[in-house]
């Protein structure tokens, strides 16, 4: 089973990688903030694939956080400071 | 007079906490002793809840949300399925463009719910909020996307409780005409100049 | 801890800590800096007695501070030392009447007395210094506490020359350190020892302790003034009449001259230093310097520059002394030390009271000085003849020893130097005595300040010249009595060359 | 032992800046409370080592290799004595340096700042010394920006960054330390290390992540603007303490860490850069228009002294001689620390009377300041390393070892580097020297004054004739 | 143009450095060092009063460490306090941010305190709780919250200090009861450990979310949660 | 230790190390401030790949606990001169207004 | 095979092939709102497939609650954040005024 | 299972060295703090892998959150600076 989910799991990171491309080539922020947005889901496909792999549950908590953390770096990228901001 | 949320809507107060107790025991697990943390953070947790969104008194519908999910879940199914086959096509299936669409919802939660469903409902993406008006990205204009709208605007308002006015007053305000992909791709969106302006 | 391991070290306190106070001082306070000053420089004195009177009776003052494994401060006292020491205390004593007298209205004087009194006590240390790390300790705080005394006047001049002052000696420190450092990673911690401490040195070594100790004499040469390293004196003496006294009589030449003393006789030996050709080169250093110094001196009108010049030339007689091997020269050469020292601080008193009163600060502006001041003229008058060697004052019995002991010695070109020298001092100071006595006095003085009192000039200032001119006299008519200068002078030469 | 001095020494000043941050408007009375106390701890250990010896703790009790230890030896003793007298001294002149609103910013951050200091130097494991190097670098480049200024800002930014790096190379080397021996206690890696590429390449990554923030030539150009531009008692903490205790890790992890591996080659390189610090550190500030400018210029090439130490060391073989050259070397940091604290501290008030630090300019502030002035010529002795100073004592042995050695071009080096050190103190002190007559009073505000003042007479007078005990106290576990 | 400095001196150092970096970690890896610290760590983690051994390490072996840490991320803060006051705020955020973010901050105190539970026993403790509190923070300041749902000056002064200050008394007063410093008694140590944890997640989380506002705390009225 | 520990210490320290130069390079070579610190932070993560790939004993062997608390340590003090110096970054830009 | 873990294998690689669409759609797509539409509904789906496909791994049931909790926060977290991008593309970041 | 293992850590080296490479070669600002963000999240993956679950959580909430969002802030500043309109923008392409 271990190697099976490790193979999904492979495949994940493939996309993840392939998602590199998206992130080198944008051409705007918005393209590379889907490009990291893409490499957190996978990511926490990977990380859930892996925690019986590696036999540590904990790691779900990590998938949590990346959920979590997910959105406070969207909306980090979404906002701007009001006026008067050296901009 | 200033009434603390939690006097001032003991009912949601208790329905939040009892929410986010939930919460905790799904994160820790059942342990009696976590509670001393967890107490406090449930507490914290409700404070913060409705300092952020204001109770309100209709509620969530249970009975409603029963037949929500399963029509969230096909729905957000067959929007995977939309895109999967569009893209993973040798030759593209798209053609983009915006709709507009007037939102009758009113409270924020039930705008939320009804905003992030519609990006995850098939062919649609909810790209801006303007007042009333929705913008929203088709991934194929030639689809019609008002009717999926109106449907999960319908079952969104039965969620939340709330009654909406009769469809004749709600139709689509305005459809911008779809520009062909072609277009924006060449005028907007340059692949071929990584770093975008060409 | 018995008073005879304390009794150096508190000689050099007994200046330095009132110095220190003496900073402290609000500029008003003029009593409390007064006594301040007489307190320390009478104890001084009191102690410097008390210690004649031991080292004479043979009796061993000692005091040793470990200052970092293998480096020891240590005060001795010995029979140099202490003609040395009791020369500054003496003169100290002296000038602080004159420096109290000199500075009564100028500004800045808790400064000038505090650094002063430092200077007075590296002094004393230069003087007591048992091994060579302590006299290179003293020897640098020396500088340091001159070169205040030396821009204290503040003027673009002072500046000036304080930097010229101090670009040399700072220099000379360096050599000195370098020298120093150098010889005691050869031969160890290197004692003041009677005898020198080289005699026994190993030959593999001998060419290095023949280099180093031109690098202990180019650091101690330029304090001695030799040529060519005395281009700092002339420059120095825009500072107050007291520091020139100072300078040039006792701390800052007579540090460098006695350093030369103390490296030939005390480190080197005598008789190494003879035998590998050191003493030679002295000699004629100190020849050399002898003759420029005399020959600028004439070509000075500048009172105070001219005894600039004098006192580079004087002063060499002290490394000249040194340089003849044999005990009768070496009489001659330590005596001047202290024969100098008188008649030099002699002059510059005097040159201070001119300038003080009259604004004279020129030769060709001393026309009939001796009858508008006859005291002060008499004093400088007894300087002057010393100088030239004109018996029976002080100058004269130095001349003398030297004289006999280079022909003791068989250097006869030493007596042509000295005998060429001597008529130098005389073509350079009779012209002076001759326009003070026997010139009429102009119609105007440069800058008159006439003085209330019976005498020309405040009291503070006519008598510490008065009294230095007296003892160059005495010391050089009873020269022959005990606890003279020249007595002491015979002790050390008996004890350096021993046997 | 119920109450161990050790922590206390690092955990007083926590405390100090907790009060502090919490009450801000009582910043100055509780900070100099807290200084009091902390002084006070840390020189108990210094006492204490003096009398019992190596003084070691082991903190939460686990002991090595798990826990962290706290151990101060002859050589923590002395620099963490140092330190403190140094800080309290500079605390007591920021509590009449600093007016309400930069106080409340200054006291924490100096607290953070000390207890980094006595953390570093109590330290025996080699990452806990990590983290107190980025508390002294973060808090360090804090409180160089306290005054808000443009410079002092880049600078310390600047400074951080490179403070930053320094640290990163120095944790790469305890993870390449970490992985061969496996243990971090610093006692424990000198009994597992031996010579081989690993160790080498630790060592060059701590040494030089440690240099980077000993600002040695040529990683020094961060160090003149950032401590130009701080205030007056924070350049003189940066100075005389910050960039020592780089100088004072290194030679640690010199002496105790990599002692079995070390090489000439490598003692010839630090020795090498260090005698290009003292000379370009001291041509620059000969130049320096500023006065501050200069003192920091000073620190360059007065690092540039300590670390032409290593070569010497290296030389030499272990015995007396040895020993007598390390203690100078820690003599020589010591002084320099008392001095060059002692030397910007009344340079800021000269700055703050004058309005400028302008050297061409200073000749009445200075002149009006007599105490100020005596502080700064007698910082300047010392600097120079003239008699009394102990940097004079420092010096002559370690030319004289350098000569035994017959490696005499270190003393060319050094000579050179006094030489210019005479010149650029004398340069400040000769503008107080003014023609205009001053209202004469030698101390004109005792709390800003006396601790230049102070710091000066014990880098010149009680470092220079006493620093005998600095021997006795470094018999305890710094010799051998 | 070529730089010599950039183009020819860093590569060539660099490769070097690498090189020696490379060679040394291959030797110290392969050198037969064994378990390094793992094993008796390992072993003393049932000592520790937490089975997490990474909070055994953190908290309890090198307990030390962490105050040192908290103390940095104090000093952080300070030195960001002392540059001036924080910048201009977030504009409000629209009814979808605004519903989110009233979603996920309860979510992220809870998922706080969740780690700063869990740690004792599983992965987590007062850092990445603490972090999340901090997010929190992050969330409010962005959707337009003044001050980050931080409290006002006074308290939050008490609270980014907390850490600090909580281990730091833990530690004397351990010692003064003659344990030595920071040395927990057995039947203690969880609690002791927990203390701090809640201390430090504290300080962590206002001091992360009052850095994130990046100047001195003002005096607005607070908006949003305490803690 | 077992060829697969080996080589996964090796290929995570080796990535390490690599992402020490390049952060390295990025730091030297990089002016802005904001480069500069993302350079460090890089570096910063490579060292801590290499303490962790030190750390890590195979699969199913728990890891070593002590250089995961080094590097947690290491990533508190990180983020805190991340934020100090962007401050100091945002003080200078506002004098630059 | 036992039935449950075939299902469970099914799921997963349901799941994979869900997030490869959505990769290949975030690189393929023309324009980025379109990108965004793979990006959220591709994934999300995906995402959910794999928990339905690790769900009779988990040791218990709050483990399970757990895995739908991250699911769920991930398509909030998915649709919300798709959204924001959307608009700050339309508008620029930060105008986020009614 | 081991050699897939390999395969996986190979993959996902190369993806984090690829991306720190990407990184510093940003000359835009925003467009390296999101990589920098993206690397962060990758950077917790690795952790996760190499079974540091303690540090993948922190480096998720540190490195993608707060670091992330703290850049981000200072990068906006950096590009609203330039002389010229941000070297690339979304608003502009906007309809």
């Amino acid at each position: 089973m271990s190697a099976f989910l490790l193979s999904i799991a492979l495949v994940l990171m493939a996309g993840i990688a392939a998602g590199l491309i998206r992130v080198a080539i944008g051409p705007s922020p918005s393209d590379r903030m889907m490009a990291a947005q893409l490499m957190g889901t996978s990511g926490i496909g990977v990380i859930l694939l892996l925690a019986p792999v590696l036999a540590v549950p904990a790691l779900i908590d990590v998938a949590l956080i990346f959920s979590l953390l997910a959105a406070v770096a969207v909306t980090a990228f979404t906002r701007r400071r009001l006026a008067n901001d050296g901009d | 007079m200033y009434r603390h949320p939690v006097f001032a809507h003991p009912r949601a107060a208790t329905l939040r906490a009892i929410g986010f107790a939930l919460v905790w025991l799904i994160l820790v697990g059942p342990d009696a002793a976590s509670w001393i943390i967890g107490g406090p953070f449930v507490v914290a947790a409700t404070l913060a809840s409705l300092r952020l969104s204001k109770p309100r008194e209709r509620n969530l519908s249970v009975s409603s949300l029963a037949g929500f999910i399963p029509y969230f879940l096909v729905e957000s199914l067959r929007g995977g399925l939309d895109v999967a086959a569009r893209v993973l096509l040798p030759r593209l299936r798209v053609q983009p463009g915006n709709q507009e669409y007037r939102v009758s919802l009113r409270s924020p939660e039930a705008r939320l719910v009804f905003i992030d469903s519609i990006s995850l409902l098939p062919g649609t993406l909810s790209a801006d909020l303007r007042g009333d008006l929705v913008t929203v990205h088709a991934l194929d204009v030639r689809t019609d996307v008002v009717e999926g709208l109106t449907t999960l605007e319908r079952r969104v308002a039965a969620l939340f409780g709330e009654s909406l006015p009769p469809a004749s007053d709600r139709t689509i305000a305005r459809t911008t005409a779809g520009r062909s992909p072609a277009d924006e791709t060449s005028a907007r969106e340059t692949p071929s100049h990584p770093e975008g302006r060409p | 801890m018995s008073f005879d391991t304390w009794l150096p070290a508190a000689i050099v306190l007994s200046s330095m800590i009132p110095g220190m106070l003496i900073f402290l001082l609000r500029e008003e306070s003029h009593r409390l800096r007064t006594l301040l000053n007489m307190t320390g420089a009478l104890v001084k004195v009191g102690l410097v007695i008390w210690m004649i009177g031991g080292v004479y009776d043979g009796q061993n003052y000692e005091t040793r501070w470990t200052l970092a494994p293998g480096l020891d401060l240590v005060l001795r006292a010995d029979a140099l030392s202490v003609l040395f020491v009791a020369l500054s205390t003496l003169l100290w004593l002296v000038t602080t009447i004159y420096a109290i007298g000199y500075l009564e209205h100028s500004p800045n004087r808790s400064r000038f007395f505090g650094f002063f009194s430092v200077c007075v006590s590296a002094t004393v240390g230069i003087a007591l210094s048992g091994n060579l790390l302590t006299f290179v300790i003293f020897y640098e705080i020396l500088t340091l506490a001159t070169y205040p005394l030396v821009a204290h006047r503040g003027t673009p001049d002072a500046a000036h020359g304080a930097k010229v002052y101090l670009a040399y000696t700072m220099g000379g420190g360096a050599l000195l350190l370098v020298g120093a450092i150098w010889l005691q990673a050869l031969v160890g911690p290197v004692e003041f020892t009677q005898g020198g401490i080289l005699g026994v040195s190993p030959e593999e070594i001998r060419v290095e302790l023949i280099l180093i100790f031109f690098v202990l004499l180019g650091g101690l040469g330029v304090k001695a003034a030799l040529v060519p390293l005395h281009g700092w004196l002339p420059q120095a003496m825009v500072a107050p009449a007291p520091v020139s006294a100072l300078l040039h009589a006792v701390a800052v030449v007579k540090a460098g001259a006695f350093g030369i003393v103390r490296v030939v006789y005390d480190v080197y030996g005598v008789e190494f230093a003879y035998a590998n050709g050191l003493l030679l080169a002295l000699g004629i250093l100190a020849s050399v310097t002898i003759i420029y110094g005399s020959l600028m001196a004439l070509t000075q009108d500048s009172l105070k520059k001219r005894l600039a010049y004098s006192t580079v030339s004087q002063v060499s007689y002290i490394a000249l002394g040194t340089s003849i091997f044999g005990p009768i020269a070496t009489i001659g050469g330590v005596v001047h030390l202290v024969h100098q020292g008188l008649m030099k601080i002699t002059l510059f008193f005097c040159a201070g009271n001119y300038a003080e009163t009259l604004g004279v600060n020129k030769v060709s502006e001393m026309d009939g000085v001796g009858r508008r001041m006859p005291w002060t003229s008499l004093a400088f008058t007894v300087g002057a003849l010393g100088m030239i060697g004109v018996p029976p004052v002080a100058g004269f019995v130095s001349k003398w020893y030297l004289g006999l002991g280079a022909a003791d010695a068989g250097s006869n070109w030493v007596i042509a130097v000295l005998i060429a020298s001597s008529l130098l001092n005389a073509a350079y100071f009779l012209p002076i005595l001759h326009r003070a006595w026997f010139r009429p006095a102009p119609k105007q003085w440069p800058q008159e300040h006439r003085h209330p009192g019976r005498f020309e000039i405040a009291g503070a200032l006519l008598w510490p010249p008065v009294i230095t001119a007296a003892l160059a006299l005495s010391a050089g008519l009873f020269a022959a009595a005990p606890f003279t200068p020249l007595e002491w002078a015979s002790l050390i030469a008996e004890r350096e060359y021993g046997r | 032992m119920m109450i161990d001095a050790l922590p206390l020494a690092v955990t007083l000043p926590l405390i100090g800046a907790f009060a502090v941050t919490v009450s801000p408007l009582h910043a100055r009375g509780l900070g100099l409370m807290a200084a009091v106390l902390t002084a006070a701890s840390a020189l108990s250990v210094t006492a204490a080592v003096w009398s019992d010896g190596v003084l070691r703790a082991d903190l939460g009790g686990w002991g090595v290799p798990l826990g962290i230890a706290l151990e101060a030896d002859g050589l923590s003793a002395a620099f963490l004595a140092m330190a403190n007298v140094v800080a309290l001294a500079v605390s007591v002149y920021a509590g009449g340096y600093f007016k309400q609103e930069s106080a409340r910013h200054f006291w924490p951050l100096w607290l953070l700042l000390w207890s980094a200091l006595n953390g570093l130097f109590l330290a025996a494991d080699l990452f806990n010394l990590y983290v107190t190097l980025e508390l002294l670098g973060i808090s360090a480049a804090a409180l160089g920006a306290l005054t808000g200024t443009r410079e002092a800002v880049a600078a310390n930014l600047r400074y951080l960054l490179v403070g930053l790096l320094g640290s990163m190379s120095y944790l790469l080397g305890v993870a390449l330390i970490y992985a061969a021996y496996g243990v971090l206690d610093i006692g424990l890696v000198a009994e597992a290390i031996e010579p081989g590429p690993v160790a080498w390449t630790a060592m060059t990554l701590m040494i030089g992540g440690l240099i980077l923030k000993a600002a040695l030539f040529p990683m020094h150009f961060w160090l003149p603007p950032a401590h130009a531009n701080a205030p007056a008692p924070v350049s003189a903490a940066l100075s005389a303490l910050v960039v020592k205790a780089a100088f004072y890790l290194a030679l640690r992890l010199w002496l105790d860490v990599f002692a079995p591996v070390l090489n000439e080659a490598a003692a010839n390189l630090l020795g090498i850069l260090g005698a290009a610090a003292v000379v370009w550190g001291s041509w620059r500030a000969l130049r320096a228009e500023r006065l501050k400018l200069l003192a920091a210029y000073s620190t360059v090439a007065q690092m540039g002294y300590l670390f032409i130490a290593f070569p010497l060391l290296a030389a030499t073989p272990p015995g007396l001689a040895r020993d007598n050259l390390l203690a100078a070397v820690v003599l020589l940091a010591l002084t320099h620390g008392f001095a060059k604290a002692g030397f910007f501290l009344a340079a800021g008030m000269v700055q703050k009377t004058a309005g400028h630090d302008r050297i061409d300019d200073l000749g009445g502030a200075a002149q009006a300041l007599p105490a100020a002035t005596f502080a700064i010529g007698l910082a300047g002795v010392a600097l120079i390393g003239l008699p009394p100073s102990g940097t004079f004592l420092a010096k002559w042995v370690m030319l004289e070892q350098a000569m035994i050695l017959g490696l005499w071009w270190w003393l060319i080096v050094m000579m050179v580097g006094t030489l210019l050190a005479a010149a650029y103190i004398f340069r400040v002190l000769s503008r107080a020297f003014n023609r205009e007559p001053t209202p004469y009073r030698f101390v004109n505000d005792a709390r800003t004054e006396l601790p230049a003042l102070l710091l000066g007479l014990i880098a010149t007078f009680g470092l220079g004739i006493a620093a005998q005990p600095l021997w006795v106290l470094l018999e305890q576990g710094a010799f051998g | 143009m070529i730089r010599p400095l950039e183009h020819i001196i860093i590569p060539i150092g660099l490769i070097a450095v690498g090189g020696l970096l490379g060679w040394s970690f291959f030797l110290a890896v392969t050198g037969d060092t064994g378990e390094r610290l793992a094993a008796v760590a390992l072993a003393r983690v049932p000592d520790s009063g937490v089975s997490n051994p990474v909070t055994s390490v953190l908290l309890n072996f090198r307990a030390y460490d962490t105050l040192l840490e908290f103390a940095v991320l104090l000093a952080a803060l300070l030195g960001i306090w002392s540059l001036g006051a924080a910048d201009t705020g977030f504009q409000p955020a629209a009814s979808v941010l605004d519903g989110m973010v009233a979603g996920f901050v309860p979510l992220l105190i809870l998922s706080a305190g969740y780690m700063l539970w869990v740690g004792a026993y599983a992965p987590g403790g007062a850092f990445q709780a603490g972090a999340l509190l901090g997010s929190a923070g992050v969330m409010l300041a962005l959707a337009g919250h003044r001050n980050a749902g931080l409290p006002s000056e006074g308290r939050l002064r008490i609270l980014v200090a907390l850490g600090v200050f909580v281990c730091a008394m833990t530690g004397l007063l351990l010692m003064v009861a003659g344990d030595g410093f920071l040395t927990y008694p057995p039947g203690l140590a969880k609690w002791l450990i927990l203390l701090i944890e809640t201390a430090a997640t504290l300080a962590i989380g206002a001091t992360l979310a009052a850095a994130y506002l990046g100047g001195r705390p003002t005096a607005h009225p607070t908006s949003g949660e305490t803690t | 230790m077992t060829g697969q520990v080996l080589y996964a210490q090796l290929l995570y320290g080796g990535s390490g190390i690599l992402l020490v130069l390049l952060g390295l390079w990025s730091f030297l070579v990089h002016g802005p401030l904001l480069r500069k610190l993302i350079a460090i932070n890089l570096m910063g993560a490579g060292v801590f790949h290499i303490l962790v790939a030190i750390g890590y004993r195979g699969i199913d062997t728990p890891p070593d606990p002590v250089p995961h608390a080094l590097v947690l340590t290491g990533i508190v003090v990180a983020v805190s001169a991340t934020a100090l110096a962007l401050a100091f970054g945002k003080r200078l830009d506002q004098d630059d207004d | 095979m036992d039935p449950v873990a075939l299902l469970s294998g099914a799921f997963l690689v349901v799941g994979a092939f869900f997030f490869i669409a959505g990769t290949v759609g975030l690189i393929r797509l023309p324009d980025r709102f379109s990108r965004l539409h793979a990006l959220t509904k591709a994934d999300n789906v995906g995402l959910g497939f794999i928990v339905l496909g690790l769900m009779p791994l988990v040791p218990d049931l709050f483990y399970g609650l757990k895995l739908v909790l991250v699911w769920l926060l991930v398509v909030i977290a998915g649709a919300t954040g798709a959204h924001l991008i959307a608009k700050r593309a339309l508008r620029g970041d930060g105008e986020d005024v009614l | 299972m081991s050699a897939l293992l390999t395969v996986f850590d190979l993959l996902l080296t190369l993806t984090l060295l690829g991306l720190a490479l990407v990184t510093v070669t940003s000359r835009e600002p925003r467009r390296a703090v999101i990589l920098f963000i993206a690397f962060g999240l990758l950077l917790a993956l690795v952790w996760a892998r190499l079974r540091a679950p303690d540090l993948a959580l922190a480096e998720a909430a540190i490195g993608a959150g707060l670091s992330g969002a703290l850049m981000l802030a200072a990068a906006r500043r950096a590009s609203g600076r330039k002389t010229s309109p941000a070297e690339e923008s979304d608003t502009e392409d906007a309809p």
